[in-house]
């Protein structure tokens, strides 16, 4: 029994048909990547797992419990944290700030009328958060403004401030999506150091072969909303069906 | 501006804010004057409190244009005016009591909270003795009742609901303008001379509450000559398309419209009113009529060709032939080039009134000034006889009944004299059950 | 039967009005995304433009009276118009009455002018700026516009009646076999009717068939993919506030004969247009149009009696109550785009 | 000291200090000059900058915090004043009971119409908060006339059935609001010369409601609950997947700048004791918008410039008439007397509002961040510190 468990799912938009009776199941504390062509309901499944997206039939249980009919907050105060494709982030507020602000989450839950004390007079709040700074390794940007970091930075503070929290499940949305070559070994190496470090589950959805392979224990493959193969990294590797339809070759006569 | 010394605000007693602080100053303890604003220079100030913005800023300059005048003739500058008609002869020219009148005007918005507020200023700032003017029953109440409790007198401008005098009457505030009770009692034998007392008359009504008082008054008035009142509608005050409300109007079975409204919303009904083509038609085998129980010459100047034929009731018209009127006329005319309103000649009158009250009672204690004007009957100032009754502190004088000119001569022709109506016929009793539920109170000196 | 027949033709000559109007405001606001204060103003600029074409062609030569004396004594001045000298009086005459659909002419370029001063000049400068920004220049402008027509027209209305032939009204009824006089209609609020279905047409058909219009359909859609194809989609947005302008100035001078318009009517639609815009959901034109409508007759049903009886002061909010509950079960009002101006 | 420190210490102090010395402040001319016409040091403006600079504050923890632009705070300074008025009427002139009651009352108004509003958001939420305050400015004009008095406004009269006191004053008149027998209105003045001061009961409750309102809303800024509102202004989908509800966040918000706006509404109350349903108006709801936005939203002393702003200009340049311009330009030949007379009276007396117009263009063009850029500028020129680069690095905005 794996800690994320998705039956039977279906969703449609109209007339297509964008998941069609997906089933998956995450181990606990392992990687699991979600890949496939553009249109695979990669994105789909991951916004049914945060109930952004309600699937039309289907179970989804998170530790047991389902996820289904609850609101993106209260899934995420059970345990799972998104990062986005495009970094959403506080781009108004500090490095500093962004990250006191899942810190509040984890201590108060959805909401606190904490109105009185000062941010700065609540010590515990303000070691953890910049404790997680120091581990995401920007500690001297915390006076920025998030906004004006750079792309990585940004990612990097992102799944800072989903560690803050810290979550039992982490999805990641295409990671590296639009990101330089740089950048995209360092989130990479962030994410091993993730693995290794701490007690977590992580699904990726990713495009960047060389990130999947880096990184997962377990890769399903999607392709016109349903999953194609579920296996290890080396055997979908070679796996003929998944060069068709995924990587785009042309199974040898 | 004034150029006293010390000024008080609306102050009752000691100096307790300044008990703590050892400043090698006096502090003027309030109980040294009589009364609020104690004018102890060479001038004394009168507040003239006017709309300045909003939909009555034209009759708003009216009235300060009315008041500019008065101060001059008060200070024996220009030719004197109805200074030289008026039946008492208190006043000298020589200002107040021989203090040169001076004044502060303010902007009321024709909103109760502005209208405080600039009131308060020019008793608190510049020390005004006196507040007069405004060209809404709204403002006009609630600025009657700061200056009783600060504690000086006020002289109201245009305001006609049966209130001011009436539920929220006050000892030191004072209506020489008509109420909608007067307007009322004038026109109907007037209506029942010109379209008979077999009418069905269907009310338009503006939804607060000067619309209230006036559409109690007519109907009231109406029906004692034997009118049915089909219908009373009330509009909204910030509706300017009024054709919902009119379309019905033809098939009520109604031959009379009466529009209860007033400036913006006379304008547009009427003007929506004539569009329909009301006027063209012909209902119980009678003409179809249009009834505006309060006409005021900007108004009639909005609606142009629309007032054609349509009675209403003014307080006093620049074409009246008495001597008052005539050298008020000259005077205003002259000087500005065109002829004075009835809002100008009101507030023209209360400034006069209220000098003359002071001479008279040979103090500006409001108390004193109050007892001089309570029950005080003159003459010259342009309505013929008056009484400032004592009981309400309402004038009372004859009430002119006007229609819109078929074909005027020039723009100040709008409308014409249709009767007088003497004063005996618009007295009302105080106790009057549309005037009842307030009193006077005493009058407050403010200090 | 006949007072709902009456409300109904009431309400789409109120919501004609209120159409136009929002039209206007929503190509500016709905589209470009500007919060523009200064809508109202425009109308009420478009009104004046009928005054002062009524001024104009009234402009008189004066001569004295040699019998009739004026209100000082003096000698009557008699105004003859200069256009009745020059034309003779039966023309002239008739010119002076036609001044306000004359007035449409000297409006239409007049108010494009306006409008595009107005873009190019200051609110160029604030599309990236913070909506409050906008709200607060573009309110101090309407304020700065409104002061200088009181000052020079002053505050009272001024009464700029339609040409004669449109006195009266049409006995609807009549023609459906009613009795007369129940169910009539005045003849110029029916050309305002026709008048406002044609400016709201021809909008339309500008935006959908011709390039000019397709450009700025997908401009609005998405400003950037435009602006990355080459096209100069500031240019074309400068002349939709022109002619957001033009709207605006022409639906005041039709509203001029209907009530006569003095420095403030821009204030009194306001809040209404916004209102209208809002109902109609951000970005949408027909939904504008269609919530103008669509408000138009709900106030003009709530001020029948028999619903005032139900309900009292109903019809004091109903436009209010009607935005609440619309916005409330459709979340971007009638027909809005997703993302606009939701944030 | 009180849990605040740095800036926002200094701040408070130099509000503390301008407020108790407002009587001097605002009337710097002499009694006899010219210029006296510019003081504004009496008690009735000096209440009303300091009552709006208290609804400007609290309309800042709103919009200024979240982003939310409400189109229709009046309707809670104005339901305020109507409950301040009816206690008066029914049980005490003291005005604690008023005051608190109006902020409740506020608060509960608040809660209602923010519980419906805030399920939308951006213009949606405007205009829904905009129709209610319309509807309540509309009924209260007309038909809820029993409660509110309509037209006139609610005010107190001879026949109040007053359960604490006398319906009559011994004067015979009506009693005065007062805070434990200190009378409101009253007032002493102090001569100096030429000048004359004048400290009222009044205002000086007002101010010291003021800096209480003042210093809260730093607490407010400062604190995690301060915090969340900056994050909802900045991304709700991010703070959403941060396991954050931003409804009771933003509900919150809401109610405590209706308490706010309650309160302003019983301090006018307790200062004057009428209300108006004017106050309500839409244009009573966007002044204390302009007030916010041409102070500085989201800046702690903003709000309270523009208020300050506003009002001045509404109370002292509407009072300029050509009388008093003539004695100004008195001196000057004849002919350019009248034209320097006929110029300026565009702009002051009834004219007021076109100053404010252009006054309103110029601030938020030159000025992007409201008055209180203007004042960092101006600190800035002093300092002599061209600190232009890190200001560009704090201002510049978001790019996604």
């Amino acid at each position: 029994m794996g800690i994320l468990e998705v039956k039977n799912v279906n969703k449609r938009f109209g007339g297509l048909q964008a998941l069609g009776d997906v089933n998956l199941s995450v181990a606990e504390n392992s990687v699991h990547a979600i890949i496939g062509p553009n249109g695979a309901g990669k994105s789909t499944l991951l916004n049914c797992l945060v109930g952004k997206l309600i699937p039309d039939t289907g179970s989804v249980m998170f530790d047991g419990q389902s996820v289904l009919g609850r609101t993106p907050y209260e899934i995420n105060q059970m345990g799972i944290s998104r990062v986005f494709q495009t970094p959403e982030i506080f781009g108004d507020l500090t490095v500093m700030e962004n990250m006191l602000i899942p810190c509040f989450a984890r201590r108060d839950g959805s909401f606190k009328l904490n109105a009185i004390r000062s941010v700065e007079g609540q010590a515990d709040i303000h070691d953890k958060a910049e404790a997680m700074l120091v581990d995401m390794n920007m500690a001297d940007k915390r006076h920025m403004h998030a906004a004006s970091m750079s792309r990585g930075d940004k990612r990097r503070l992102e799944i800072g401030m989903c560690l803050a929290q810290e979550p039992r499940l982490l999805l990641l949305d295409e990671p590296t999506a639009g990101m330089a070559r740089a950048d995209t070994n360092n989130t990479i190496d962030l994410l091993k150091q993730i693995k290794e470090e701490r007690n977590i589950t992580i699904v990726i959805i990713e495009h960047d072969m060389h990130v999947v392979f880096s990184l997962a224990q377990r890769i399903t493959v999607l392709a016109q909303g349903s999953p194609l193969v579920e296996d290890t990294p080396d055997k979908i590797k070679g796996h003929p069906k998944v060069r068709e339809a995924y990587l785009g070759e042309s199974t040898p006569a | 501006m004034s150029k006293l010394l010390t000024r008080r605000g609306l102050l009752k007693s000691g100096a307790v804010g300044g008990a703590g602080l050892a400043l090698p100053t006096i502090f003027t303890a309030s109980s040294a004057s009589a009364f609020t604003n104690e004018p102890t220079g060479g001038t004394v100030t009168l507040g003239f409190n006017v709309p300045q913005s909003g939909p009555y800023a034209d009759e708003g300059a009216d009235e300060l244009r009315a008041y500019e005048l008065a101060v001059e003739h008060l200070n024996g500058e220009g030719d004197g005016g109805m200074l030289n008609t008026f039946s008492s002869k208190a006043l000298g020219g020589n200002g107040i009591m021989g203090k040169k009148v001076a004044y502060v005007t303010g902007d009321t918005q024709t909103k109760s909270d502005a209208a405080r507020a600039s009131a308060k200023s020019m008793i608190e700032k510049d020390g005004a003795i006196m507040i007069t003017g405004g060209s809404s029953s709204g403002v006009a109440v609630a600025v009657q009742g700061l200056c009783q409790e600060a504690g000086v007198i006020f002289m109201a401008g245009l305001t006609h609901s049966n209130d001011t005098t009436g539920k929220d009457k006050k000892a030191n505030g004072f209506r020489h303008f008509f109420n909608a009770y007067m307007s009322a009692a004038a026109l109907a034998p007037v209506l029942e001379k010109l379209y008979g007392s077999d009418r069905a008359a269907y009310h338009l009504t503006a939804d607060y509450t000067w619309g209230w008082t006036q559409q109690e008054s007519i109907q009231a008035a109406t029906e004692a000559i034997g009118w049915r009142t089909v219908n009373n509608v009330l509009t909204p005050l910030a509706a300017t398309d009024f054709s919902s409300y009119i379309a019905p109007v033809l098939n009520s079975g109604a031959d009379v419209l009466v529009l209860n409204h007033y400036g913006g919303n006379m304008v547009n009904s009427l003007t929506n009113a004539v569009q329909f083509g009301l006027r063209e038609k012909q209902v119980n085998g009678k003409n179809f009529e249009i009834v505006v129980p309060l006409y005021s010459e900007l108004m009639a100047k909005g609606a142009g060709q629309n007032i054609k034929g349509i009675v209403g009731s003014q307080n006093w018209d620049w074409k009246l032939g008495d001597e008052g009127t005539a050298a008020f006329v000259k005077s205003f005319g002259t000087k500005y080039g065109f002829p004075p309103s009835q809002a100008a000649q009101t507030c023209y009158a209360q400034t006069m009134l209220y000098a003359d009250a002071v001479e008279r009672a040979g103090s500006f204690n409001p108390c004193a000034v109050g007892e001089a004007l309570a029950g005080f009957e003159f003459d010259g100032l342009g309505n013929g006889k008056t009484l400032y009754r004592a009981d309400d502190h309402q004038c009372f004088k004859d009430v002119l009944v006007v229609k819109g000119a078929e074909d005027p001569q020039d723009e100040f022709h709008l409308v014409e004299i249709v009767e007088v109506t003497p004063v005996a016929q618009v007295t009302y009793d105080p106790e009057h059950p549309m005037f009842a539920g307030g009193a006077l109170g005493e009058c407050n000196p403010g200090a | 039967m006949e007072a709902i027949l009456l409300q109904v033709l009431n309400g789409l000559d109120k919501g004609s009005a209120y159409a136009l109007i929002a039209l206007g405001l929503t190509l500016i606001f709905g589209t470009l995304g500007v919060v523009n204060f200064a809508h109202g103003a425009l109308f009420m600029i478009g009104a004046f433009c009928a005054v002062t074409v009524q001024k104009v062609l009234t402009l008189s030569k004066i001569t004295l009276d040699p019998v009739k004396t004026d209100f000082l004594g003096n000698p009557l001045q008699i105004k003859t118009p200069y256009v009745e000298g020059w034309f003779g009086p039966e023309f002239g005459a008739a010119l002076i009455d036609w001044s306000v659909p004359l007035a449409i002419l000297f409006a239409i370029p007049i108010m494009l002018v306006i409008g595009v001063v107005m873009e190019r000049g200051l609110i160029k400068h604030f599309y990236r700026r913070p909506h409050a920004d906008q709200i607060l220049v573009t309110f101090g402008l309407a304020i700065v516009l409104q002061e200088l027509i009181k000052h020079y027209f002053g505050a009272n209305q001024i009464a700029t009646p339609a040409p004669d032939v449109f006195r009266g009204s049409f006995d609807f009824g009549a023609m459906m076999g009613m009795d007369p006089n129940v169910v009539i209609y005045p003849y110029w609020r029916l050309v305002y009717f026709a008048f406002a279905a044609v400016i709201i047409g021809a909008v339309f058909a500008f935006l959908q068939f011709t390039t000019f219009g397709m450009v700025v359909r997908a401009g609005m859609a998405d400003r950037e993919t435009v602006g990355l194809l080459g096209i100069n989609i500031d240019k074309r947005f400068t002349i939709m506030f022109g002619l957001a302008a033009a709207v605006a100035g022409m639906a005041g001078v039709m509203y001029a004969p209907i009530n006569s318009p003095n420095y403030h009517i821009g204030m009194d639609f306001l809040v209404l247009s916004f209102v209208v815009v809002v109902v109609g959901g951000m970005g949408s034109l027909p939904g504008a149009v269609l919530a103008g409508f669509l408000l138009g007759i709900l106030e003009s049903f709530a001020s029948m009696n028999e619903i005032k009886s139900l309900i009292p002061g109903i019809d004091q909010i109903i436009i209010y109550l009607a935005a609440i509950i619309i916005l409330l079960t459709r979340p971007r009002g009638l027909m809005g785009r997703k993302g606009v101006m939701e944030d | 000291m009180l849990g605040i420190k740095g800036k926002d210490l200094t701040l408070l102090c130099v509000v503390a200090v301008l407020a108790l010395c407002a009587p001097f402040i605002l009337n710097p001319f002499p009694q006899s000059s010219a210029m006296a016409q510019f003081n504004a040091g009496y008690p009735d403006l000096m209440q009303r900058f300091v009552i709006f600079g208290i609804f400007a504050v609290g309309f800042n923890i709103l919009f200024g915090l979240t982003g939310y632009l409400s189109f229709g705070h009046a309707a809670f300074l104005g339901v305020g004043s109507y409950s301040a008025v009816w206690m008066f009427k029914l049980l005490s002139m003291n005005v604690i009971p008023a005051i608190i009651l109006s902020v409740i009352v506020a608060g509960l108004f608040a809660l209602v119409i923010g519980f419906v509003s805030l399920r939308r958001s951006g213009i949606y939420f405007s205009i829904l908060t905009l129709a209610f305050a319309q509807m309540s400015f509309n009924l209260a004009y007309s038909v809820l006339t029993p409660i509110t008095n309509g037209e006139t406004g609610l005010q107190l009269s001879l026949d109040d059935p007053r359960i604490f006191g006398t319906s009559v004053s011994d004067t015979g008149g009506i009693p005065v609001t007062s805070l434990f027998g200190m009378e409101m209105r009253e007032t002493s003045t102090l001569s100096l010369g030429d000048w004359s001061f004048q400290f009222s009961n009044g205002y000086y409750l007002c101010a010291v409601l003021l800096l209480v309102s003042f210093y809260i809303s730093i607490r407010i800024f400062r604190s995690p609950f301060g915090l969340m509102l900056r994050a909802v202004k900045s991304n709700q989908t991010r703070l959403n997947y941060t396991g954050l509800n931003t409804r009771p966040y933003t509900l919150a918000a809401f109610v405590i700048s209706g308490m706010y706006a309650g309160l302003a509404g019983g301090l006018l109350a307790s200062m004057d004791p009428l209300a108006g349903a004017e106050r309500m108006q839409w244009t009573a709801s966007g002044e204390v918008v302009l007030m916010t936005i041409l102070g500085g939203a989201g800046t702690l002393i903003g709000p309270v410039l523009g208020a300050g702003f506003i009002k001045y200009f509404e109370n002292i340049f509407s009072k300029i008439n050509d009388n008093v311009l003539h004695q100004w330009f008195g001196g000057l030949p004849e002919g350019l007397e009248n034209a320097v007379v006929w110029f300026t009276e565009h702009f002051v007396g009834s004219g007021w509002n076109l100053t404010l117009g252009l006054l309103f263009m110029l601030v938020v063009t030159f000025l992007p961040g409201g008055l209180v850029e203007g004042g960092t500028r101006i600190g800035r020129l002093i300092r002599g510190k061209s600190k232009r680069a890190e200001k560009k690095a704090a201002q510049s905005k978001p790019a996604e």
